[in-house]
């Protein structure tokens, strides 16, 4: 749905522009400055919350497993990249074949140029959409990572992660975001990839804690977090980021942009502020992980919504975000499944009530190439979302099942225990985090 | 009165602690150490440059138990800490004159 | 006096929109993509900063108490979001009453919308200028907290948090930077907060430190800083987003944002060097903490001048800023309050310079819709200042002074004893900071 | 190069726009709200590169050290600040003499002002586009003090520093891009600073690690990295800095800058990998210092190269980066010499064989302004290139030689045996990193 | 000699020091502990699992000290470090055979 | 078997441990502590309030010999980890009745 995410009064404009770009390319004069600035620093903002994540996670294992939490983020940022320019991005974005994938046309970058692409981004350089599109294919591998923190072997998630890319990924971005993906076409919303990024990372994320197994000592160790300050730095990066996540999925910089900063800000507050205020009552004491997760629960919820709500519809939303999250993880400790760090119940939650609440609160008020939900007056919006979520869901089940089966055959998921009892930093990396 | 120190893999501290109040130790007193031993430490490697990391790191818990008290203790910490491995540690026992504790001015076993 | 920033050529032009906007919203060819994209990612930057000072505070208390610390500031980021979309943005901005208010007609952002509002921002939407304040209105008793770390309790906190806001932040923004407020109308001049955001804060850390209490074993034991890289990295932060708290206030991309951008790293600048260099001279060593701090101290002393003056004041402006934060500091050794982090010495002292030092070196060449201070031949400017600056310190004093009071007798202000012991970290939120 | 590093149809109205200024200066319609967002945010990003440097060695320091390493970041922050507003600027950038040096007639920036200067930026004020040069002139001898990390008198560090880029940097930066500069007139290119920024601090590195001498105990002791988490995230904020470094020397938001950010995240992606994967293979496990070294080896390396390259070829060079710097941190360990945190095998050698490699892949097709490499056609462009390097080779190690000779007589490089042991912090600042 | 190991409350060590101090004491070693007793530990809550504390921060004084500074040090750290609150710590006392000063090779007493 | 006790600067670590190496010693447990004593500390300015540190960073290292090592043990401590400055630190030497290698059961010399 992202290309037609700017002012509809533009849409005609940048029909002519396409012409005119395919009659005679370079049409330089058609790339807007402010448009471009946007979605370049968001781009950087976006590409910051993978180290913000990396932090994030790190600061919530065992100083022995830091390193390990780390590089798996910043292995993804290397990985991914270039997954990216050499297929993942062409068979996202690329021409669609039968509403489900990209083809190998844009192999390498080849055709993807500096004038802008009309199908996705008028008024930037279609290299500009695409670099950041990369940081959301980057980000997506790496929430997942959270569910089965300070046991995985580092081979085996470099193989994962680029599978995973591209099976699951690649194919849900088609769909939602791509020219001719089926969910689009069927008027399917997800304005910043609730469904693209955190249905597919949350669900996804379920799966792997469940055959990956427990970590050693789970539930009978006390598995304290290392270092809580990391953590909360690493959130704040993330909410900083976020506004590139979603405010510049509006590709310009204008009233759409704008609603979906304001929104997306006011969602994060909300979370924080239920979560907390949940623990509060519920254990007797506000946490501050309880806060930066809560915060981090409203993102995520806000952002299939993002450039589709208002501001009220967008503080409601951040509020049950914190309820509801911070309900599934807690639930996650009666199940007794190892989510070591809250990938399902953050994000997956997050991530589906975000996109079933926008089929309440949508308004062609704030994004008319957007629809209508339930309270204005359109019911059909949330069966389409309903729909959507459920594919994805299911597809990510799916695939990630079959794909941690076979490497579990094949190369083994988990470290030795040996190798667990030391750390993934000293087993994995051969280096220790600290040395004061 | 005698003071037991007991050198341990980190990891094994929980159990050790688990089955020593499972036999009524009610004190303790642990941190954190570095060991070198036999059991060889590893290399880490830093752009390039290998270091030898001769010292690992253990959990050093001490302890002052009555007299009778000692042997159950040993016993009970040998078998906790154990894995087989080389590097599981060492358990040292020392005399001890006296024992106060601070809040009531108690001396001695009731001190403990 | 934010909404005449903007170069004065353009002025006529936004009035043309006002009545167009009037005639026909939404307005939208009116929104400049360039200005947007600036107002957007200067209040990402702002956002930034409250997280920036959470280090930059978290580093300087011990390690029991760095969770509070951090979870101060993350919990304000939340509460005054909330209340700021709620009533607080039409209580500062809202349509005027009596030039000492807005009104309630904004509650809940109705009427706040996406077309630009030419009162504050012709050029970018309505909401994107809203959500740049709300900023302002976060840090600014983020702030304050500073000087009484380590001690207060989280309800009360709460409380009073919501209560300062809502009573002192609001009204005085208002008063400055409000359509109709009394020092805007009087001609008085704060370009970025000088006087709302540093005075204000400022002035009331001081009165919160001398209700609150000194810590205990204040003066008696060494309460040595826990982390001094988290100090200096929250620093970083702080100067970084200070590029959009400064040059934001254009509220536009251009040549003021550009003049204010190039100041405030001047000012930034020459406050680490004297402060720095004093400390050398007088107490032999430059440490980094005394660096670190005379940045935040030129940093906020150019905040009110900055779209007023030119590079070679702002050097003076920052070199004088780094030794005057310097002698209030020390000069609290002697009086002996705990003003804990230096709110006090840093920000009061500084806003307070830094809003008459404008009326020194004001010019309009910089700014046309500034003013001229003394030097450029305008010698009432300073009155207009002093006046300004006078009624900020004695608001603040007073209605902060009533305000702990009464907290003080109802809730309480502090912590017990033994949870002041045990740290604000396991007494008030259950958590232990670090876990090496 | 840089003036002329936007859409080549602009530069007629730049002409134009000066002309104009001319005649009736300020020529406010010119400036580009877009492209001034674009350059104030890059000057934002790269102004916080050096706080990420800092955090980038400051991890890798003993902890007895972080201060002192995070301090001499800093303090240049604030040195060079001042120097470059002072007359820095005017000796880089000012009316040529000679084709080596600007003349002093920018002193204190007078002559600086707000209006365009079409020389280097035809739509920024001329401001933004100083103010942006400073963050360069900041980081290159920040980068410079990793070699003699852990032993640098603080007393003499300050003029060093001081000098050094008075007499390397300024120069070096004029031949290259101020208007009359012999290596610009010659046709070397240099996008954002492979030359200018890297090749010069590092070869000096590689004289101050010879001249200062290696640290107590090098070699025989192991001198662990006090923490890789400082470290990494250090490395995450100069990759997300890179983006305004070398996107921001676009100095617009267009085409240009979309290309040269693509190809910067592509090339630090690549150097990631291949350090890494070059590590798992030669010493059987990838470390997570060699990933971020190999980041940052990729993204120096396609510094010079990156508005003139396009994607495929930057995933070449970021490979090779890796590859390389990896290579010459190994030699280091066999010569022996402590260039202690691999300022010279990474930026010596990353600008190097960056500003070579442009001299075979840049594309008239990328930049109308740059030229084409040997790959399209244009065997002479290496040559100019080898010249231009080998002269600030020759240049920097000459200067640097001398000028730490000469310190070294009077003020003495090191400090003391004894001091050395207590470390930088307490010796030099009299001031602990860490109290847990 | 005698080897007096305080572990005591971290709030209470410069209290303790000053005291120590003022009766003559000279050298003392001191290093941050984990205290496992009598004084239950606390709950921490990290995302709605709880998490047993057992083990407090305490600090423990080492110091070696002459036989006839023992009683007059012992009741000084008693005094210093009591709250009455549980938790309050423990003092041992153990014999030491022989001090040695590094610096000047002074053996025995000389040595403290 | 004796425990010998060594408190000394932590940048002489190294050498030390190579020095006891080099004659036989084959285990030794080390922590970071602070040291309180002649060597007086030095002074911390945070904005311009000073600070008296009193502790000093020190290392302890700790170690079990047989009776015949004590003195070779002691005289290489001294050797390495002089400098002649004050501050240079203490050994300290305290008797242990009993130690066990956790891995194997043994007891005494052997277990050392
Ligand atoms: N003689 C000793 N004195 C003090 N501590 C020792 C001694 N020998 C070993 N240790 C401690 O015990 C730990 C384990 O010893 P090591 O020789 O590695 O294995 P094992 O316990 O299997 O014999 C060491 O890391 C060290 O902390
Ligand atoms: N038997 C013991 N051996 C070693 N240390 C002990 C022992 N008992 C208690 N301690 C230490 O003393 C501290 C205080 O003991 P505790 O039983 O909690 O309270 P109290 O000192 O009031 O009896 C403990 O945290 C632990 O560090
Ligand atoms: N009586 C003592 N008991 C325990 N430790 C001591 C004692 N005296 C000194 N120390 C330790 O030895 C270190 C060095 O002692 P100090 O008096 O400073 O110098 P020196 O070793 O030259 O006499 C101290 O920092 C402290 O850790």
């Amino acid at each position: 749905m992202k290309r037609v995410f700017f002012p509809l009064p533009m849409l005609g404009l940048l029909m002519a522009n396409a012409a005119l770009a395919a009659e005679s390319a370079p049409a330089l004069p058609k790339v807007d400055t402010g448009d471009t600035a946007w979605l370049l620093i968001s781009s950087a903002l976006v590409m910051l919350m993978t180290p913000g994540l990396a932090l994030f996670y790190g600061g919530m294992v065992r100083s022995k497993n830091v390193l390990g939490t780390l590089m798996q983020s910043f292995m993804i940022i290397a990985l991914i990249s270039v997954q990216w320019v050499i297929f993942g991005y062409s068979l996202s974005f690329g021409p669609d074949r039968w509403g489900i994938i990209g083809d190998l046309s844009w192999f390498g970058l080849s055709g993807v140029g500096l004038a802008p692409n009309p199908d996705y981004a008028g008024t930037v350089p279609h290299q500009a959409f695409m670099i950041y599109q990369a940081m959301f294919a980057i980000i997506t591998p790496a929430l997942l990572m959270g569910a089965i923190a300070e046991r995985m072997k580092f081979k085996t998630f470099v193989v994962f992660t680029l599978l995973w890319s591209t099976l699951v990924y690649d194919p849900i971005a088609h769909w939602v975001w791509g020219t001719g993906g089926w969910i689009r076409k069927m008027g399917g919303l997800d304005f910043a990839g609730g469904i693209v990024v955190h249905i597919s990372s949350g669900v996804s994320a379920l799966v792997a804690a469940l055959l990956v197994g427990k970590r050693k000592g789970f539930g009978t160790e006390p598995m304290a977090l290392h270092s809580l300050p990391m953590t909360i730095t690493g959130a704040a990066i993330l909410w900083f980021g976020w506004f590139g996540f979603n405010a510049g999925s509006a590709i310009a910089a204008g009233m759409l942009s704008t609603s979906a900063f304001v929104v997306t800000h006011i969602a994060g507050a909300g979370g924080a502020l239920s979560w907390a205020f949940g623990e509060w009552i519920y254990k007797g004491k506000p946490t501050t992980l309880g806060a930066v997760s809560g915060a981090v629960a409203g993102l995520a919820t806000i952002t299939p919504a993002s450039g589709f709500v208002g501001p009220m519809p967008a503080l409601f939303i951040g509020l049950t975000a914190g309820i509801f999250c911070y309900m599934a993880v807690m639930g996650k400790n009666k199940f007794g499944y190892d989510d070591s760090l809250d990938v399902f119940g953050i994000h997956a939650i997050g991530g589906t009530w975000g996109a079933l609440a926008l089929g309440l609160f949508a308004s062609k008020a704030i994004n008319a190439a957007g629809n209508n939900g339930l309270f204005f007056g359109n019911p059909s919006l949330i069966a389409v979302q309903a729909l959507s979520v459920v594919s994805a869901w299911v597809y990510s089940f799916v695939v990630t099942f079959i794909l941690l089966k076979i490497l579990g055959w094949t190369m083994g998921l988990r470290v030795s225990e040996e190798e667990e009892n030391s750390g993934l930093d000293l087993s994995q990396h051969g280096e220790t985090g600290y040395s004061f | 009165m005698k003071k037991i120190e007991a050198i341990i893999k980190p990891f094994k501290l929980d159990e050790v602690k688990n089955a020593l109040t499972k036999i009524g130790v009610q004190g303790m007193t642990v941190n954190e150490v570095k060991g070198f031993g036999r059991q060889k430490g590893h290399t880490e490697v830093y752009r390039g440059a290998e270091y030898k990391i001769d010292f690992l790191p253990k959990v050093r818990i001490e302890m002052i138990v009555t007299d009778e008290m000692v042997v159950k203790v040993i016993e009970t910490i040998e078998r906790a800490a154990k894995t087989g491995k080389i590097g599981d540690g060492k358990i040292f026992v020392s005399p001890v004159e006296e024992v106060i504790r601070i809040r009531t001015g108690e001396r001695g076993k009731d001190a403990i």
